[in-house]
C-alpha cells in the first residue's frame, strides 16, 4: 500500500525512535511511505490561535505538495498535531470557500494550488489498524508481549473534533487497545486515555502542565500499567521528560516508561531493540520489558 | 382570462373581506368586478365575512334564485372553512363537491404588503378556482360498516386504559402484547410523580380487571404479523410465540426454583436476573410461567459433532447440581472424562462468550463434573433386542457406535487389532494428557452395560469381513488411520527419521526407542506437539518443531502450543524441510523459510518457499507428524484414491449393504468427537435398518452445524476464562498428567460465565417437578387471525441506551446507573428490596448525582425534550432523601421543566429538602481521581452555568436520567399499520393539534408514548381519547369516507401494472382474468400517486382529475399565458 | 400584462405538509414574495410531469413542487416517488435547455412556514436573475397554436 | 365524384422517409382494389402529377388526401395548405404528419446546429467553401429559389386542420386497409364517418394490451440499453430494465417490436387522453424505480435514485423519439440542449 508520508519536525529530533521504529515495521506491514518532498512545519498547536489564515496557508502548502506527488493521495502523519492540522486545514478549506480562495491565493505565489479533498489525511495508527488490519499483524507476531501491562494513551488530538468524522470514538477511543492485544500484551483500560498531556503548556504554564501529566501518570499507574504506549511525539515528550519534574513537584515516585506503539509492534515482530530506538527514552523501559514472558498469564489466553 | 364560455355552468364567486384581513390589502371590489369578466361566472359578490351566517345564506339563496351550478369562495385556507362552505353549498341544493375555494388570505393578504401584487395574485387564484370548479363532478361520501371488535396493540397503561374503556362499553377487545405480561413500563416504576403514590398499587388492579374482563381477549407473548383491510374491516394476523407452558400452569413457581439458568431480567433491567422458565414479576397478568427458549440450539451444542448438551451441564455445574450434570453428559457421551481431557472442543471455537472476552472452558468443565462425581453409570437399554452388531475398531468411533446401539438394546461385540481398547486414545495421545486409568475406567463402564470386546484380532488377518457378515446382522468398520504420511523429500528413508504416530504408539505400548539429543519434529498439528513434548520427556535436550505456516494457521490447540513453548520446546514458524542429510543415519536437515500466499481451499494461506533461504540444522532424529492415512488392508470394501473407504455420505453404508464404515478410516485423520459423531451416525443408520425406517429422513442436523441464534453481547462484564491448573515444570520429566483439573470454586466461576445463548438449556429438570404437567417442550408457535373494525396502537417507548454516551461511563463504571435500574432498586419488591446500594449490593451511597437530559435535548442523540425526565429526576432526589436522610443529592439539569398539575410545587418541595440543583450539562463522569479526597469516587465534571465555573463533584452513585425513545422497530410497525413515523421514529398523528390520536389511516389510532414522549397522565388521557374515538365509530355503525379516491377506467387500462406496487395501502389489485388493474375504493386514501404514474391516463383521481388541475393551472396563469383562443384553455 | 418582469411560479403544495406550511407562513404574517401561486394536491406524488410542462407552455417561469419530508409523508412514501420523477424530469428538462432553478423540489413540514417562505423568496430571486421563460413567445415564437387539448376520455 | 364515379385519392409526402408510400403499396393485393375503386389524382411517388395539376383542381376536388411527412420547410407548409383546400378529407398519415416523428428530433437542437451537422461537420461532406443552401440565388438565367428551412419541425395539424390521424411509422397494412374501407364506405355508401379529429387505424389503450409477454408488478433496479442484455423471451421487457415505450404508446401495431425482443419505440403516439407521451412515460417509469425509501437521509435518497436515472443516457430522445413536435413544449430552448 502506497502512502504519502509527512514526518513533521519532531520525527527528526526528539521523536527519532518513533521514526526509526516506524521505518523498521513499515516493510513487514507492507506500507510504502513516500516522504513529501520539501515539506514544511505544520505550525504546531499555537500558530492557529495566533493567526489562523497564515496557519492554514502554511499547512495548505504541505497538502498542495502532497496532491502533486503521486502515490500520496493518502497522506500519513505520525504526529497527532501534524495530523490534526493537516486534516483540519483540508476540512476547513472544503467547508469555507473564502478560506479556500485566500489560501490558494497564497499558494499561487509559490506556484502551488490545492483542491480540498484531493488528499485524504490519516494518522499512522488508523492506517495500521484499518488498512493493515489486526489479522495481518497477529500473523507477523514472533515474540508476543505476554505479561506486559500496557496503557494505551491516545492524547486529545487524534479522535477530535468529532465533526470531521474521526476514525475512532472521540470520547472513548479503542483502536490501539485492539492493536496491543493482538501483540499479546495485556491492555489497561483507564479513563484518562484521551485527555490532554499538556502540550506546549510546559513552556507557557508549567504548573498546569505538570498537573495534567500527573493525572495521566497516576491514573495509568493506579490501573496497574507497566508502560504507557503513545502515538504522538508531544505526548511522549511530556510524559517521559517531565516525569521527574512531576515527581519532584508532587513528591511522587512514578517510573513509568513511555514508548511509541510502533516500538511495541517492532518488539512483537522480533525486531532488535536497538533498531527500534528502545533505550532512547528517559525513563528506561527495560524493567517493564523484562516482564514479558513466553507464556500467556492467567486468563490471558488469546483466542 | 377565459372569455369564451365552453362549459355551460353558472359559477357564483364570493369574495370575503374578512374585515380588513383581506380587504386591507386586496382591492376586493375591483377583483369582484373583474371576476365577472370570466364567461363562466354568473355572479360575483364580495362580503364582510363569508363564513358568517349571512355570508353562507348569500350562497344558498343565489343557488336557489339564480340557479348557480357551481360555487367559488375566495377567503381563507380550505383547512379553515372548506367544510363550512361545502355545507352551505349543499344546503343550497347543490352537491357539496361542486364548490371550490381560493385561499387569498393565508396565501394572499397575509403573506405580503404589496397591494398590487396581492390583488393580482387574488385574481389568479380566483380565476383558477373558477376554471377548476366548472370541471367539478358531484361526488358522494363512501359508507363503510364498522366491525365493533377492536384490536389494542401494547399492554402498557395506555393500552390497558383503552382496552378497559372499550370493553366496559360492551365491545369486544383483543389486547396484544409482545411481553409475557401486560403492564409495560409503569409496572417497573416504584412511585409516580408528583403524588408519590405507588405505581404498582394503582396499576395492578387495572391489570387484573383486564385479565378478568369477559370482553377482553388477552394475547400476551404475541406479536402482530400483518394487517390487511381498511377501517371497519381489518384482518389482522397475530403470532403467539411459544411459551412451552400450557394453561394447566398454576404459577406455583416449582419450575423456577429448579431451573439452573440465570439470565439478566428484562423487567429488573440491569440489576436483576431471572431463570429460563419465569414470570416477569409476581403480579404478572396473565399469571402463568413462560419458558424462553430459542428455536435453534446453543452454539456449543450445535457446534459439537455429537451435540453434547454442554449448555445443559454448564448451567447445572453453575448451580452445583453435579449429579444431574453427569447424568446429562453421559446421556450423549460414553467417553466423558476422556473428552473432558483430550477433546478438541470445537464447541469452544463457536462459543459466543468468545465474542465478549474468551470462550467458556467447556471441555474442562466436563472433566470437572466427571472427576467431582467420580463414579457414574452409562444408560442401559430398557428392553433387549435380538439383532447383533459387530464393530471393527475399539477407537472412539466404535465405542460411540457401540453405546448408542446398546442403549437401543442391540447386542454389540467390538474387535480390535491392538492389545488394548481405545484405539488412538490409547496409542495416539500421550499419557501426560490422558492417563491410562481414566481410559480403563471408561472402557470398563462400556463393558458394564454389556458390550463385548475381542482384542488382538486384526480383520482380514485373524478374521475376515465375510465371516463377520455371517455372524452379525450388521457390521460397523472404524479401523481408524494409523499410517503416517511421508513428506516426500530426499533422504527421508534413512534411519533416525521416525513416524510420529508410530513413535507415540511405541512409547504408549512401552516398546524400546532410541532417541538422540537434538530432535526436529515436522508438522503443526496436535500430534506434532504431543510428539515434541513426549520426546522432551524421554530426555531429548533440544526439541524443535518446524512448521511451514505461521503461528496463526497452526492447527494444534493454542493452549498446547503455549505449554510446549513453556516446556522449552522451540518452534520455527514459516519453515519447511527440503532434504534430510547424512549417510544412512540422519546428521542434519536442510530447512527453508516460507512466506504466506493466497488462501487454499482449507481457508488457510498457502505457504510459498522463499528461494535461497535454505539453511542446515544438525540433528539426531527427525520425527514426521504431517498426518496419517487409513490402512484398510484387504477388507473387500470399495476405497477412494486416498485409500479411504467409500460410504454413503448420510448413512455411512458401504458398498456392502450390511456393512457401515466411519471415523478416520473414512474421513481421514479427524478429532475424537468427529470420529464419535460418525459412530453415532452409523448406530442411527443400523437402528433404522433394523427397524425398517427411512434411512435418510430428518438427519440434516447430525454432526456439527452453525446455530443461527444471536445473543446480545454489549454491556457484558468482562470475566476472564479460568485457566486449568498444571503441575510445575520440574515435575514434568515423567508422564504424570499435566493438567490438574478445576477446583470447585474455579469451575463455579467458569460455569457462571455462560451467556445462555439459547436461554433454556434443555436440561428438562422443570418437567420433572411440574405436578400439573403444564410444561410442554413440543409446543409450537401459532398464528391466529382476528377481524376487527378499528386498531389502537399503544406500543410505548424504549429508554435511551446510555451506553451511547461513552463519556458518561455507563457499562464501564460500576456505580453509574440508569433511571430504570434505580426504579427497580427502590421498589420494595425489587432485587434489592428497596435498598439504595451500589453495584456491590451492600454499600449505601453518601453522595448521589442525578444527571438530567441524558440523550435528550442533545443534537448528537435526540434533539427533542423527553418531557418526563426532569420530574422523575426530582422524584429520585426525593426518594434518595427519604431512604438515605444523610445523603447529599445533586441534580444536574439544563433547564428545569415542570409544567403540569402539582409539578412545579413538587420541585419547590425538593428545593426545600436541600437537594443541590446545579444548572449545566454534565461533560464527563470518570473514576480518575486527581486529588486524594477523590479516591474511589466518581467525578462528575460539569460547568455550573449559574456561577460560570467548572465543577468536579465527587459522588458514590450516578443516576442517568435517560430520555424516551421510539421503540427500535417503530419504522416497521408504522409500515405494518401504514401510519408513517417522524424522523425520531414516533408515529405521526393526523393533526398535531386537532387530531392527536388519529392517524392518516382511517380506523388506526395511536395513543401514549409511541406518538411522542409523555408521562402517565397524558398517556392515560390519550388511551381514553383513542378509545372514545373508536367507540364513536362503533356507535355510528357505518362511517362516511371522503370520496377523494382513485378509480381505474377498465376500458382504458392496458394492464401494464405500473401502478400495482405504487400504492402504500395495497389498494390496487390486478384482475388476472381481465388483465386490468382495479382500485379497492375503501382501501384507497386518495393520494393520487397512481394517477400521476398511469402512462395511459386510465386512472381518475376523483376531485383531482387531470382536467381539473390543468384547468386550474391555466386559469391561474391568465395574465402570462398566450392569447386564449390560441391556448384553447 | 405589463412589460416589467415579475417571475411567476406555480407551486404544487401537498395538502398535509407544505400547503399547511404556506398557511402557517400566512397566519404568522411572514411576508414573502407574492410570486408563487399555489395549487393544492393531496400529495406531491399526484404531480404529473405533464402539469409542469403545461405550466411552462402557459407562461410560468418556474415550478415549485413541495411535499412532506421523507419519512413524514402522510401517505407513507408518496414523496419518494415524487423525488424519483422529479430527478428524471430534471434530467430531461436539462436537455430542453430549461435551467435547474426553474423546477425545484422542496420538503416542508406543516411547521416550516418560514422555511417555505424563504424558499419562495430565494426561488423568485433566482428566476428574476434568469429572466423570463415565457416559452410561448420566447421559444416557439410565432409557431401556430399550442397543442394542449385536454381530453378526459 | 368524377364521371367514373370513383372517389379521388391523393397522397403527398412532406418531410418524410418514403416509408409511408411503401406502406400503402405494402397492403398487397388490396392495392389493386385501391386502384380499382379510386382515381389517383396526385401521388408523386407513383404517378406523374405536378403541383400545377393540383392547383388547377377545384376546391374539395380530392376526396381523400393521405398526407405523410412532417412540416420541415415552407414547401411542406405550402403544400399542406394547398391540399387542405383541395381535399374533402385530409388524413395525417403516419407518425411524421401526426406528431413530427424522427424529423422532429431535430427540435432537440437548433437549425444552425442541424445545418452545421449536415453541410460541414460530417465525414461524408467536403465543403471547403462552406456553402450553405440559400432560399434565393440570383443567376444570369434568373433567380433560383429554395424553400425556407424552418427552425422548428411541426406536425400537420400545427399548420392546417386535420380530419383524421393514422398513426404509425409506418402505419400497419391491415390498419391502412381498414381505414380506407371506412372512408370509402362513408364516401360511396354514405356510411357514418368517424368524428373529425379522430385517431383512426389504431386502438385507444396502451400497447401492453396487445403484448403477449408476461406482465408482473414493476420494480426496476436499473435500465439497460438493448445491447446490454439478452432479455428473457417471455417476461415484460420493461420489468427487465429495457426501456419499452409500450406502456405509454397507443396500441394498434400488434406489439411488433416487443414480440421480437426490442422495446417499443412509441411510434403510434400516446394513448387516448394522454397529452404528452414523453412526460407520461417519464412519470411512469420513474415511479417504479426500485431505489430510495423514506428511511434515508435526503442526500442519500437523491444519490441512490440518481444512480438509477443515470442509466438512462438520453431521456428526451428516448421518450420523445416520435412525439417531439406534438409534445407540450415542442422543441428545446434556443442554443441549449444541442447534442
Amino acid at each position: 500500500m502506497k502512502y504519502g508520508y509527512y514526518p513533521g519536525c519532531s520525527m527528526e529530533k526528539n521523536a527519532r525512535s518513533y521514526h526509526t521504529s516506524l521505518m523498521s515495521i513499515a516493510e513487514p506491514l507492507g506500507l510504502e511511505l513516500n516522504e513529501i518532498e520539501d515539506w514544511n512545519c505544520c505550525g504546531a498547536t499555537e500558530y492557529f490561535s495566533i493567526d489562523a489564515l497564515p496557519a492554514y496557508a502554511l499547512v495548505g502548502r504541505n497538502l498542495a505538495l502532497a496532491s502533486e506527488q503521486n502515490g500520496a493521495e493518502r497522506l500519513i502523519a505520525p504526529c497527532s498535531a501534524c495530523f490534526l492540522n493537516l486534516k483540519k486545514t483540508d476540512h476547513v478549506m472544503g467547508e469555507y470557500p473564502e478560506v479556500n480562495q485566500k489560501v490558494n491565493t497564497a499558494l499561487k505565489a509559490g506556484g502551488l494550488n490545492y483542491q480540498p479533498g484531493s488528499v485524504s489525511v490519516h494518522h499512522i495508527l488508523e492506517i495500521i489498524v484499518k488498512d493493515v488490519g489486526l489479522e495481518a499483524i497477529e500473523e507477523k507476531v514472533q515474540k508476543p508481549l505476554h505479561g506486559l501491562k500496557v496503557a494505551p494513551y491516545y492524547g486529545c488530538l487524534i479522535p477530535r473534533p468529532a465533526d470531521m468524522e474521526s476514525f475512532d470514538d472521540p470520547e472513548h477511543p479503542t483502536s490501539m487497545d485492539g492493536l496491543l492485544r493482538s501483540l499479546g500484551a495485556t491492555v489497561i483500560n483507564y479513563p484518562l486515555k484521551a485527555q490532554c498531556c499538556g502540550g506546549h503548556l510546559t513552556q507557557i504554564s508549567e504548573e498546569t502542565a505538570l498537573e495534567l501529566i500527573r493525572r495521566l501518570l497516576k491514573n495509568a499507574a493506579d490501573n496497574g500499567a507497566d508502560i504507557i504506549s503513545t502515538i504522538c511525539p508531544m505526548c511522549q515528550l511530556n510524559l517521559d521528560a517531565y516525569q521527574d519534574s512531576v515527581n519532584a513537584h508532587f513528591k511522587t515516585k512514578y517510573k513509568i516508561p513511555i514508548v511509541y506503539f510502533t516500538q511495541l509492534i517492532g518488539l512483537a515482530f522480533g525486531v532488535p531493540e536497538k533498531e527500534l530506538g528502545i533505550g532512547k527514552e528517559i525513563v528506561s523501559a527495560q524493567p517493564a520489558l523484562a516482564k514479558i514472558t513466553n507464556k500467556a498469564p492467567e486468563g490471558e489466553l488469546a483466542y | 382570462m377565459n372569455n369564451s364560455k365552453e362549459q355551460n355552468e353558472k359559477v357564483g364567486v364570493y369574495i370575503c373581506r374578512c374585515g380588513s384581513n383581506i380587504a386591507g390589502i386586496i382591492d376586493v371590489e375591483g377583483v369582484a368586478k373583474w371576476a365577472e369578466g370570466n364567461a363562466n361566472v354568473e355572479v360575483s359578490r364580495e362580503n364582510q365575512f363569508m363564513c358568517s351566517s349571512t355570508g353562507q345564506e348569500l350562497i344558498e339563496n343565489d343557488i336557489k334564485e339564480i340557479g348557480l351550478t357551481r360555487v367559488v369562495v375566495a377567503s381563507c385556507s380550505p383547512h379553515m372553512h372548506e367544510k363550512t362552505f361545502r355545507e352551505a353549498t349543499e344546503r343550497g341544493g347543490l352537491n357539496p363537491y361542486l364548490f371550490e375555494m381560493a385561499n387569498i388570505r393565508e396565501h394572499g393578504s397575509w403573506a405580503t404588503n404589496d397591494k398590487e401584487a396581492a390583488t393580482q395574485k387574488a385574481k389568479s387564484l380566483i380565476n383558477a378556482a373558477v376554471e377548476r370548479v366548472v370541471h367539478h363532478q358531484p361526488l358522494d361520501k363512501i359508507p363503510v360498516d364498522i366491525n365493533p371488535a377492536t384490536l389494542v396493540v401494547g399492554g402498557g397503561i395506555t393500552g390497558i386504559t383503552a382496552a378497559l374503556e372499550l370493553a366496559e362499553g360492551g365491545n369486544k377487545v383483543y389486547l396484544v402484547d409482545k411481553e409475557p405480561s401486560i403492564g409495560g413500563h409503569m409496572a417497573q416504576i416504584d412511585k409516580t410523580f408528583p403524588t408519590l403514590d405507588c405505581s404498582a398499587c394503582i396499576l395492578t388492579p387495572k391489570m387484573s380487571d383486564v385479565g378478568n374482563h369477559p370482553n377482553i381477549e388477552l394475547m400476551t407473548y404475541s406479536e402482530v404479523e400483518s394487517v390487511d383491510g381498511y377501517i371497519g374491516n381489518f384482518s389482522v394476523a397475530v403470532t403467539k410465540k411459544t411459551s412451552y407452558v400450557n394453561d394447566k400452569c398454576t404459577a406455583c413457581s416449582d419450575c423456577e426454583e429448579i431451573c439452573p439458568v440465570s439470565v439478566s431480567s428484562e423487567f429488573d433491567v440491569g440489576i436483576g436476573t431471572r431463570t429460563a422458565i419465569y414470570r416477569p414479576f409476581p403480579q404478572a397478568i396473565p399469571n402463568t410461567y413462560t419458558l424462553s427458549k430459542t428455536t435453534d440450539d446453543s452454539q456449543c451444542v450445535a457446534g459439537c459433532p455429537i451435540h453434547q448438551n454442554a449448555h445443559g451441564y454448564i448451567s447445572l455445574i453453575a448451580q452445583g447440581k453435579y449429579e444431574e450434570a453427569v447424568g446429562l453428559i453421559v446421556a450423549d457421551n460414553p467417553l466423558p472424562g476422556i473428552c473432558g481431557r483430550a477433546c478438541a472442543h470445537l464447541c469452544e471455537d463457536v462459543c459466543d462468550r468468545g465474542n465478549v472476552d474468551e470462550p467458556i472452558s467447556i471441555a474442562y468443565l466436563k472433566r470437572f463434573a466427571m472427576d467431582k462425581v467420580g463414579d457414574y453409570e452409562l444408560q442401559r437399554p430398557e428392553n433387549e433386542q435380538k439383532q447383533r452388531v459387530g464393530i471393527v475398531g475399539a477407537g472412539p468411533s466404535g465405542l460411540a457406535c457401540a453405546y448408542d446401539l446398546r442403549k437401543n438394546g442391540y447386542q454389540v461385540k467390538i474387535f480390535d487389532a491392538l492389545p488394548t481398547a481405545g484405539g488412538m486414545l490409547t496409542v495416539g495421545i500421550p499419557e501426560y494428557r490422558l492417563p491410562k486409568e481414566q481410559l480403563e475406567k471408561e472402557i470398563g463402564k462400556i463393558k458394564d452395560i454389556g458390550v463385548e470386546f475381542k482384542l488382538n484380532t486384526k480383520i482380514g488377518q485373524d478374521i475376515t469381513l465375510k465371516e463377520l457378515e455371517k455372524q452379525f446382522d450388521a457390521v460397523y468398520v472404524a479401523t481408524g488411520a494409523h499410517e503416517e504420511r511421508k513428506i516426500g523429500i530426499p533422504g527421508e528413508n534413512q534411519d533416525g527419521v521416525l513416524s510420529g504416530i508410530k513413535f507415540l504408539r511405541d512409547v504408549r505400548l512401552g516398546n524400546k526407542i532410541n532417541l538422540g539429543e537434538n530432535i526436529i519434529v515436522v508438522g503443526g498439528g496436535d500430534s506434532a506437539i504431543d510428539t515434541a513434548r513426549t520426546a522432551k520427556r524421554l530426555g531429548a535436550k533440544n526439541v524443535t518443531i518446524v512448521y511451514r505456516r505461521s503461528r496463526k494457521e497452526m492447527p494444534a490447540a493454542f493452549y498446547e502450543i503455549e505449554e510446549a513453548m513453556y516446556e522449552g520446546i522451540s518452534i520455527e514458524f514459516l519453515t519447511n524441510p527440503v532434504s534430510v542429510n547424512g549417510n544412512n543415519k540422519v546428521q542434519e536437515v536442510t530447512l527453508q523459510r516460507m512466506k504466506l500466499g493466497t488462501p487454499d481451499d482449507s481457508g488457510r494461506r498457502r505457504p510459498i518457499p522463499i528461494e535461497g533461504s535454505e539453511f542446515d540444522v544438525p540433528c539426531d532424529n527427525i520425527i514426521i507428524t504431517i498426518g496419517q492415512r487409513p490402512d484398510i488392508g484387504p477388507l473387500l470394501l470399495k476405497t477412494n484414491k486416498w485409500g479411504s473407504v467409500e460410504v454413503d455420505q448420510v448413512t455411512l453404508q458401504t458398498s456392502r449393504k450390511k456393512v457401515f464404515a466411519g471415523g478416520d478410516c473414512v474421513v481421514g485423520p479427524d478429532t475424537i468427537v468427529g470420529a464419535m459423531a460418525q459412530g453415532k451416525t452409523a448406530a442411527e443408520s443400523i437402528h433404522r435398518m433394523f427397524q425398517k425406517l427411512d434411512m435418510y429422513e430428518g438427519r440434516e442436523k447430525e454432526g456439527a452445524y452453525y446455530s443461527n441464534i444471536k445473543v446480545d453481547l454489549d454491556g457484558r462484564v468482562i470475566a476472564k476464562r479460568a485457566r486449568i491448573p498444571t503441575i510445575p515444570l520440574e515435575e514434568r520429566d515423567g508422564f504424570k498428567e499435566v493438567n490438574l483439573g478445576f477446583t470447585e470454586e474455579q469451575a463455579q466461576r467458569e460455569a457462571n460465565r455462560c451467556l445462555h445463548c439459547s436461554i433454556c438449556c434443555d436440561c428438562h429438570l422443570c418437567e420433572t417437578v411440574c405436578q400439573p404437567n403444564a410444561i410442554d417442550y413440543s409446543m409450537e408457535e401459532e398464528t391466529v387471525f382476528l377481524s376487527v373494525g378499528n386498531i389502537i396502537v399503544a406500543t410505548g417507548y424504549q429508554l435511551f441506551d446510555s451506553r451511547r454516551i461513552p463519556q458518561y461511563g455507563y457499562g464501564r463504571l460500576d456505580n453509574v446507573f440508569t433511571s430504570f435500574e434505580f426504579e427497580r432498586m427502590i421498589t420494595a419488591s425489587g432485587p434489592t428490596e428497596g435498598h439504595i446500594v451500589l453495584r456491590d449490593r451492600k454499600t449505601e451511597p453518601k453522595r448521589v448525582a442525578i444527571v438530567h437530559c441524558v440523550g435528550s435535548r442533545d443534537l448528537n442523540y435526540n434533539e427533542y425534550c423527553s418531557k418526563v425526565c426532569c420530574m422523575y429526576s426530582i422524584k429520585f432526589a426525593h426518594l434518595v432523601h427519604e431512604h438515605l436522610p444523610n445523603a447529599e443529592v445533586y441534580n444536574l439539569y439544563i433547564d428545569m421543566r415542570t409544567p403540569g398539575k402539582g409539578y412545579e410545587e413538587f420541585y419547590h418541595r425538593l428545593l426545600e429538602e436541600g437537594t443541590h440543583f446545579i444548572r449545566g450539562r454534565v461533560a464527563e463522569i470518570s473514576d480518575a481521581a486527581s486529588q486524594p479526597e477523590e479516591e474511589g469516587k466518581l467525578m462528575v465534571q460539569v460547568e455550573n452555568t449559574l456561577i460560570g465555573k467548572q465543577q468536579r463533584i465527587p459522588v458514590d452513585m450516578v443516576i442517568l436520567s435517560a430520555g424516551m425513545e421510539a421503540q427500535a422497530d417503530s419504522a416497521e410497525v408504522s409500515h405494518l399499520f401504514k401510519m408513517g413515523c417522524d424522523s425520531s421514529g414516533f408515529f405521526n398523528e393526523r393533526h398535531p393539534k386537532l387530531a392527536p390520536v388519529a392517524t392518516m389511516t382511517e380506523g388506526v389510532f395511536i395513543a401514549g408514548a409511541c406518538q411522542g414522549p409523555k408521562d402517565i397522565p397524558d398517556s392515560v388521557a390519550q388511551g381514553g381519547a383513542a378509545a372514545s374515538q373508536v367507540a364513536s365509530l362503533i356507535g355510528q355503525g357505518t362511517v362516511m369516507m371522503e370520496p377523494v379516491r382513485a378509480s381505474i377506467r377498465e376500458d382504458d387500462c392496458s394492464g401494464c401494472r405500473i401502478c400495482n406496487n405504487l400504492c402504500p395501502y395495497s389498494a390496487i389489485e390486478f384482475i388476472v382474468d381481465d388483465e386490468v388493474s382495479e382500485v379497492i375504493t375503501a382501501l384507497c386514501q386518495g393520494c393520487g400517486t397512481c394517477v400521476a404514474a398511469c402512462p395511459s391516463n386510465a386512472i381518475d383521481g376523483a376531485h383531482f382529475t387531470n382536467i381539473q388541475v390543468i384547468s386550474q393551472l391555466q386559469g391561474m396563469l391568465w395574465d402570462v399565458q398566450p392569447e386564449p383562443e390560441k391556448a384553447n384553455a | 400584462m405589463s412589460d416589467h418582469y415579475e417571475p411567476v411560479i406555480v407551486g404544487f403544495l401537498c395538502n398535509w405538509c407544505s400547503y399547511r406550511a404556506a398557511d402557517l407562513a400566512g397566519t404568522s404574517r411572514i411576508k414573502y414574495a407574492p410570486n408563487m401561486r399555489a395549487i393544492r394536491v393531496m400529495c406531491s406524488g399526484r404531480v404529473d410531469p405533464q402539469f409542469v410542462l403545461t405550466a411552462f407552455i402557459n407562461g410560468a417561469d418556474g415550478v415549485l413542487i413541495a411535499g412532506c419530508h421523507p419519512g413524514e409523508c402522510h401517505y407513507v412514501n408518496g414523496n419518494i416517488k415524487t423525488m424519483r420523477r422529479f430527478l428524471l424530469l430534471k434530467k430531461t428538462l436539462t436537455q430542453w435547455g430549461i435551467e435547474d432553478e426553474r423546477v425545484q423540489l422542496l420538503w416542508a413540514s406543516a411547521s416550516e412556514g418560514i422555511h417555505l417562505a424563504e424558499k419562495v423568496n430565494a426561488m423568485t430571486e433566482e428566476l428574476r436573475a434568469l429572466g423570463p421563460l415565457r416559452w410561448h413567445e420566447k421559444v416557439l415564437g410565432e409557431n401556430g397554436k399550442v397543442p394542449v387539448a385536454v381530453k378526459e376520455a | 365524384m368524377t364521371e367514373s364515379g370513383k372517389p379521388k385519392l391523393a397522397m403527398y409526402w412532406g418531410a418524410s422517409c418514403g416509408g409511408c408510400e411503401i406502406s400503402v403499396i405494402n397492403i398487397h393485393e388490396h392495392i389493386l382494389v385501391v386502384d380499382e375503386i379510386f382515381d389517383i389524382v396526385f401521388f408523386p411517388c407513383i404517378a406523374d402529377f405536378k403541383y400545377h395539376h393540383v392547383e388547377s383542381y377545384p376546391d374539395k376536388h380530392i376526396d381523400v388526401c393521405l398526407f405523410n411527412g412532417a412540416i420541415r420547410n415552407s414547401e411542406n407548409e405550402e403544400m399542406a395548405h394547398l391540399l387542405r383546400k383541395k381535399s374533402k378529407v385530409l388524413v395525417a398519415y403516419g407518425s411524421c404528419a401526426y406528431e413530427g416523428c424522427i424529423p422532429a428530433l431535430s427540435n432537440l437542437t437548433t437549425k444552425d446546429a442541424t445545418f452545421n451537422k449536415v453541410y460541414f461537420d460530417n465525414p461524408s461532406i467536403d465543403n471547403p467553401d462552406r456553402i450553405l443552401p440559400q432560399t434565393s440565388t440570383d443567376m444570369p438565367e434568373g433567380t433560383l429559389t429554395l424553400p425556407t428551412f424552418y427552425h422548428t419541425v411541426k406536425s400537420l395539424d400545427q399548420v392546417v386542420d386535420v380530419d383524421y390521424y393514422l398513426p404509425g411509422c409506418p402505419p400497419e397494412p391491415p390498419q391502412i386497409w381498414a381505414v380506407l374501407q371506412v372512408i370509402v364506405g362513408g364516401l360511396l355508401e354514405g356510411k357514418p364517418l368517424p368524428p373529425a379529429g379522430a385517431i383512426v387505424g389504431a386502438g385507444t389503450t396502451a400497447l401492453c394490451d396487445e403484448c403477449e409477454r408476461e406482465i408482473q408488478e414493476k420494480s426496476i433496479d436499473r435500465f439497460y440499453r438493448p445491447y446490454q442484455l439478452d432479455p428473457d423471451p417471455d417476461q415484460c421487457l420493461l420489468e427487465q430494465g429495457i426501456i419499452c415505450m409500450g406502456i405509454a404508446t397507443r396500441s394498434g401495431c400488434g406489439a411488433l417490436c416487443p414480440t421480437v425482443g426490442m422495446g417499443c419505440r412509441g411510434c403510434y403516439g400516446p394513448p387516448e387522453g394522454v397529452i404528452d407521451q414523453g412526460a407520461k412515460m417519464l412519470s411512469a417509469i420513474a415511479s417504479v424505480i426500485n431505489a430510495g425509501d423514506e428511511t434515508m437521509e435526503d442526500d442519500e435518497l437523491e444519490h441512490v435514485i440518481q444512480e438509477v436515472i443515470d442509466t438512462i443516457p438520453d431521456p428526451a430522445g428516448t421518450f420523445y423519439r416520435f412525439s417531439m413536435a406534438h409534445s407540450i413544449l415542442r422543441r428545446v430552448k434556443n442554443g441549449k440542449g444541442d447534442s
